[in-house]
């Protein structure tokens, strides 16, 4: 007996919703990071099921591509975070508040 | 027994054969090497333990199993322990897609001397080396040490920098052969007609620089630079786990040299003396031999570089040269001329480059003394000039 | 229980207590190594789904290049206590994310188990043209998907090549210092 | 040939835009050569126009493109050559040539140089699409470009405000003409369904039909659109203050050129005005109103390029009453020959100026004969062929419209027509009367300046250089010959002319004669009464207070009247609608808006507490809310 591709979802939306958690508890702009990289590799997981599911590889394509801009994106975001760190010293994200109303 | 248990049946035997023969060839490479360096530094070597020495991996096993193993207060104990095993166990892993030889005769393919034949192969060896990094970063970070921690991290900068040359300049080969399987790239050779170094001599050179680079060999072991950093990562380790990350060093150093040989030099093909069972094997061990010597050699000859060289010779030269040499090949197989082209215009980089790299290292000899004494040409003597020149006279 | 589902509910398992990981360490490193284990768990799970070439592709790019970089980041910036040195100043989000979190899983997983049935037929729904075919089901097609990332899909594609290198414009930018600032 | 008349337009069009764009980059002598060069090659193609277009040869119309297609009407962009379009266009770019040389002199010390360039071939080219034009949409295109073109270069020293404010007047006075055009040719499309001249002008007798309303009303719409261009009265307000313009531009577009459009209208509509009397009549009652009342005008002014305004003005009257008694092809030759000679007293004038350093104030001029004989002989030559004397090419063109107005009252025995005719010659006296008072008031007697002093140093009074009397002298042999064209019993220009306007009544044997003998005893007549006034004894200015001469020299207060009847009125309406609309309403409301919006997001803002994390949680509850929906709504 093949493995459902719901099983697949669900775990990916757990996954997922870890990922939300993460984001919304911690304060640790790192980990916040790694939380958002967590939800796209739920996402990333539901493309594959799919993918199975489906006999396409067009799935794949959308993993690849995305495997590609999360690459890009970490890049961008560990620079940003280390120039913020650069200045301020410290890497608490609720310090990072002066644009408040 | 039904197919699926004689297939694990025959993955295990050959796993236990193959982690069996790393290790046993881990132990006598540490000895080959400590003989080699010697002859080159015209000594003798280790050779009072058994005839010429063999038995001293055996000593140095059980020095190091009784050596005290010492844990740091500052270190995080689980990452710690950890951190020898992650290094050791993906330099096995990355093992399993090597072809040691040719399938035995009539019997089935599972019986074939590679754990698995898997159609990402290359692809396979290139992620899980990459992997090999954490054992290190991981190490250095958990010593609880600034040496460690710095050591560890010009480690992972240095190997995920040369990753990237790696990778580009193996899809030459994937490209000319049309497949990612270590046994389909030998294939491929063979129907060829041709070795892929022929084809390929740009990427047999950078892949083998780079991939020194990667197993942080001589000259590029910057990682562990004695005046720099003491051992880098190694530092705080000591007795056994000290001896998992030299184990996983040398293991690295033979799947480097298996992927050389495989991609570049045939695999276990040899003019057709493959074809006598149980050659090819042989043929295989002896090429990989030849590479791992070669390697030994240049740890001898070569001094070590420095750090921004190294990071600037791996983006600012073997990056663009591999990625020329892709395009040289991309162009060969999407318009289907024949593969000496490339190997011509290979061979005629790989001139100009070294040109221009021996006229960087010499640049000028005007402040060299060389008359009179007979030194190495890594060593200069610099004059002094007590008097002034007549120019600067002249302006004073 | 086949292998597969046994295969299934460990590599599931593994997956989730690794996510969890990740958000619940103290230590920023401890994360990134459960987000390592992760990631090398979804490997896992693509290997299962027939996806080879995306393992080995996630095993090399996550793994082996951005958890590299996150690392680095980890071990230079982070300290243990640093979370714990301040008090958080809106405590009441720690409570309302992990209930609004958990709500979230549990509604998807409702919804799934309830209504999104995919029928039997799915496969023989989508082997229309709309979706590029594996020649050789069951195996994980490298060449068709070559064929669909480099036919097919060519333009998106070469626009995440020109992200890339916005990306590395972005980060060398980002990462230099002002000469003003290198002086004090 | 034919074919290549585009090329006349977009040679200006590309000096324009080159000059236009990249013109303060590029060197003196290549300003100069773009600038010129464009148009002398228009020129040169006008001519080649000219000689290639056989002499009975129907219109030739060269469509460009086709432009607007709506319904039944369509409109293309094209060009119309016929006999009165080259006799333009011929004039336009020759002149025009003539004073762009000039101007290389003229305005060679201003930093703006380029730009004036870039505006004069803009000019040209906004001209030459007017006389070209072979639709009326397209000449409408032609017609506002030369107004702001005329803006332009009115307003060329923008730092004067007096500058601002003449090219503001002319600008709005030439959008009334722009109007009353734009409402002539709605009518016209309701009327034919067309706008092309062949269709329209050039079409089959009887489209147009004598007392029609409609015709009617589209002349007087063509006739206002005329007045606004042509200065004629009571539009007329603009041309005087446009001297506040460099004077090349006085002498091209406020003398030869742009001012002309007018009577260029009126004769190409022929068609329409001949089914219309009543405003044709109305051309010779504004026609004879402009030309005594500019001429009075002309009497008492003190500003050399005043003088020569309204004597343009009066000349353009004159053409206008040709045109009202159907002597087109007179009106077209008088705008010619006063091309000519006008451009050349403008040109004078603006060498004396030029020498003075910018006093245009003729009474610190005086004796300046000697020190200016280029200027002072091309203004001899100028006001003789002005007043009328003979051989002068004014003379020729002056005596074919009042013998044609005097010929067509003897005709019908209008008594009408012979106080037209009356009003000519009275004008002509009044003529020789102004231009000789300037030109005794400032060349003869004794300089009354204060520049004198520093004769020998840098502000010497010296003659201009080459490039500004080289076209005078050329103006000058064309002011002297350009009338022989049109001596009456040849008659050359009217003949060719003939089939694209209609002949124009000419006096005959005995009644030609006397009429010649009365116009020469008019010019001299007046030329005999300013040698009395200025010459015979020394001139010495005293303010006057008899009101007749308050009344002249103040040009009958209609500025006064306009701005007190007109202008003040608008401005109390603007300020106070300003007052309404913008400070109360408009502001008002706004700043309740703006304090509405400021309160709601003084609350709202308590949202935004800068912390990420909230945001995302914002982002969450939303997904949630969705999530919500899709649960409950299965």
């Amino acid at each position: 007996m093949a493995v459902s591709l719901n099983s697949y979802l669900i775990v990916s939306a757990i996954l997922f919703s870890i990922g939300v958690i993460g984001v919304l508890v911690r304060r640790n702009p790192l980990v916040i990071f790694m939380s958002i990289e967590l939800m796209l590799n739920a996402v990333n997981l539901t493309f594959m099921a799919f993918a199975n599911a489906l006999g396409s590889v067009d799935g794949w394509v959308f993993v690849f591509i995305s495997l590609t801009v999360a690459a890009a994106e970490v890049v961008v975001g560990l620079a940003i975070i280390v120039a913020i760190f650069r200045t301020r010293k410290e890497i608490d994200i609720d310090e990072m508040n002066t644009l408040k109303g | 027994m039904s197919q699926i248990a004689l297939e694990l049946l025959a993955a295990l035997v050959k796993s236990v054969i193959i982690i069996a023969g790393l290790l046993g060839a881990f132990a006598y490479l540490t000895l080959i090497e400590r003989r080699v360096l010697a002859r080159f530094q015209r000594r003798v070597g280790p050779n009072r333990l058994g005839p010429f020495g063999l038995l001293q991996p055996i000593a140095d096993a059980l020095k190091m199993v009784f050596k005290e193993q010492i844990i740091p207060t500052q270190a995080k104990t689980v990452v710690f322990l950890l951190a020898p095993t992650i290094s050791i166990f993906v330099a096995i892993t990355a093992f399993g897609v090597v072809p040691l030889g040719d399938k035995f005769g009539s019997l089935p393919s599972y019986w074939q001397p590679a754990l698995t034949d898997i159609n990402i192969g290359v692809l396979y060896i290139l992620a899980m080396s990459s992997l090999a990094v954490y054992g290190i970063v991981l190490g250095g970070w958990s010593s609880g040490n600034k040496y460690s921690l710095l050591g560890a991290l010009r480690s992972a900068a240095q190997m995920v920098s040369y990753e990237v040359s790696i990778a580009i300049s193996l899809s030459g080969v994937i490209m000319l052969a049309g497949t990612l399987s270590m046994i389909g790239i030998v294939h491929q050779q063979s129907s060829q007609h041709i070795w892929f170094i022929l084809a390929q001599p740009l990427g047999f050179v950078l892949y083998g620089i780079a991939a020194l680079a990667e197993v942080n060999r001589a000259p590029f072991d910057l990682p562990e630079a004695e005046q720099e950093l003491t051992a880098g990562y190694l530092t705080e380790y000591s007795g056994l786990r000290w001896s998992l990350y030299q184990m996983s060093e040398y293991i690295n150093m033979i799947t480097t040299s298996s992927v050389l040989t495989t991609l570049y030099f045939g695999g276990w093909t040899f003019f057709g003396l493959e074809n006598i069972p149980g050659l090819s094997i042989l043929i295989f061990i002896v090429k990989v031999a030849f590479f791992l010597f070669i390697f030994m050699w240049l740890r001898a000859t070569l001094p070590r570089i420095r750090y921004d060289m190294l990071m600037k010779l791996g983006w600012q030269v073997l990056m663009p040269l591999s990625v020329l040499n892709l395009l040289v090949t991309a162009y060969i197989v999407a318009f289907q001329q024949p593969w000496w082209i490339a190997g011509v215009f290979g061979l005629i980089t790989l001139l100009i480059a070294g040109y221009a790299a021996a006229s960087k290292i010499h640049p000028k000899k005007a402040n060299v003394v060389t008359e009179g004494v007979a030194l190495p040409t890594s060593v200069r003597l610099v004059k002094v000039e007590s008097t002034p020149s007549p120019e600067t006279a002249a302006i004073s | 229980m086949s292998a597969n589902i046994l295969a299934f509910s460990a590599v599931a398992a593994l997956a989730i207590a690794s996510g969890i990981g990740v958000i619940a360490f103290r230590n920023a490193i401890y994360s990134a190594l459960s987000l390592i284990v992760n990631l090398l768990s979804l490997a896992l799970f693509y290997l299962i789904l027939n996806g080879m070439f995306i393992a080995a592709a996630q095993v090399l790019i996550y793994a082996g290049a951005i958890m590299v970089l996150f690392l680095f980041v980890v071990t230079m910036l982070s300290s243990d206590k640093a979370e714990l040195q301040t008090s958080d100043r809106i405590s009441w989000q720690r409570l309302v994310g992990v209930i609004a979190g958990i709500i979230f899983a549990a509604a998807a997983s409702f919804l799934l188990l309830v209504h999104a049935q995919i029928a039997p037929d799915a496969a023989a729904q989508g082997s229309n043209n709309l979706f590029t075919q594996i020649s050789a089901p069951g195996s994980g097609n490298t060449e068709a998907f070559g064929m669909a990332l480099f036919h097919g899909f060519l333009f998106p594609f070469e626009v995440t090549s020109a992200i890339i290198v916005a990306a590395i414009l972005g980060a060398v930018v980002l990462g230099r210092r002002s000469r003003a600032k290198s002086e004090d | 040939m034919l074919a290549y008349t585009p090329l006349m337009l977009a040679l200006p069009l590309a000096g324009f835009i080159i000059l236009g764009a990249g013109g303060n980059s590029l060197p003196k002598w290549l300003v100069n050569l773009i600038g010129c060069g464009s148009v002398a090659l228009a020129f040169i193609l006008a001519l080649t126009d000219f000689f290639a277009y056989g002499a009975s040869s129907a219109p030739y119309d060269i469509v460009l493109w086709r432009w607007v297609t709506s319904g039944t009407l369509e409109i293309h962009a094209g060009l119309l050559v016929d006999k009165l379009s080259i006799i333009m266009t011929m004039v336009v770019t020759g002149v025009g040539f003539l004073i762009h040389i000039y101007s290389i002199g003229y305005m060679g010390e201003d930093p703006a140089y380029e730009r004036f360039f870039a505006f004069m071939n803009f000019f040209i080219t906004a001209m030459l699409l007017l006389v070209l034009a072979d639709n009326f949409l397209f000449l409408l295109i032609g017609w506002a470009g030369v107004g702001l073109a005329s803006f332009l270069l009115i307003g060329f020293w923008w730092r004067k405000p007096s500058a601002v404010k003449a090219a503001q007047k002319a600008f709005v006075v030439n959008v009334i003409g722009d109007f009353g055009l734009m409402i002539a040719i709605f009518l016209l499309v309701g009327k034919t369904g067309s706008l092309n001249f062949t269709d329209t002008l050039f079409a089959r007798a009887g489209l147009f039909s004598a007392g029609d309303q409609t015709t009617t009303i589209i002349a007087f719409m063509l006739l206002i659109a005329a007045a606004a261009k042509s200065a004629q009265l009571p539009l007329h307000v603009w041309l005087p203050d446009a001297m506040e313009g460099p004077t090349p531009v006085s002498a091209l577009i406020h003398a030869a050129t742009m001012v002309t459009a007018g009577v260029y209208l009126v004769a190409r509509c022929t068609a329409i005005f001949s089914a219309a009397p009543y405003a044709l009549e109305t051309v010779g009652i504004m026609g004879g109103a402009s030309a005594l009342f500019a001429a009075t005008a002309a009497l008492f002014q003190y500003d050399i390029k005043r003088v020569l305004a309204y004597s343009t003005m009066s000349q353009l009257g004159y053409m206008f009453m040709a045109e009202s008694v159907g002597a087109n092809s007179a009106a077209i030759f008088h705008l010619t020959t006063h091309a000519f000679f006008k451009a050349l007293l403008f040109m004078s004038a603006g060498a004396v100026i030029h020498a003075l350093h910018g006093e245009q104030d003729m009474r610190k001029m005086g004796g300046l004969r000697k020190k200016l004989p280029v200027a002072f002989w091309s203004f001899l030559i100028g006001g003789l062929a002005l007043a009328g004397i003979p051989p002068f090419a004014g003379f020729w063109s002056k005596d074919a419209i009042l013998g044609a107005i005097f010929t067509q009252a003897g005709a019908t025995g209008s008594a009408w027509e012979y106080v037209l005719w009356m009003i000519g010659v009275i004008t002509a006296i009044l003529t020789g009367l102004y231009i000789f008072r300037l030109i005794f008031v400032v060349f003869y007697g004794s300089y009354r300046g204060a520049e004198q002093k520093s004769s020998g140093g840098r502000f010497a009074i010296h003659e201009a250089g080459l490039a500004m009397t080289d076209p005078m002298t050329a103006l000058l042999a064309l002011s002297i010959i350009g009338g022989f064209d049109g001596v009456p019993g040849v008659d050359t220009i009217g003949n060719y002319l003939q089939s694209a306007i209609g002949l124009s009544p000419a006096a005959q044997g005995s009644q030609l004669v006397i009429l010649l003998f009365v116009g020469v005893l008019a010019a001299a007549g007046g030329i005999f009464i300013a040698w009395q006034l200025y010459l015979a004894r020394p001139f010495r200015f005293t303010p006057n207070k008899n009101p007749l001469y308050q009344l002249f020299a103040n040009a009958y207060y209609i500025d006064a009247l306009y701005n007190a009847v007109i202008v003040q009125p608008i401005v109390q309406l603007g300020s106070g609608l300003n007052t309404l609309l913008e400070t109360w309403t408009l502001d008002g409301g706004s700043r309740a808006i703006a304090g509405g919006v400021d309160l709601l997001s003084r609350a709202l803002r308590k949202l935004q507490s800068g912390y990420a994390r909230n945001y995302a949680l914002s982002i969450v509850i939303g997904a949630l809310l969705i999530v919500a929906f899709v649960v409950l709504n299965h």
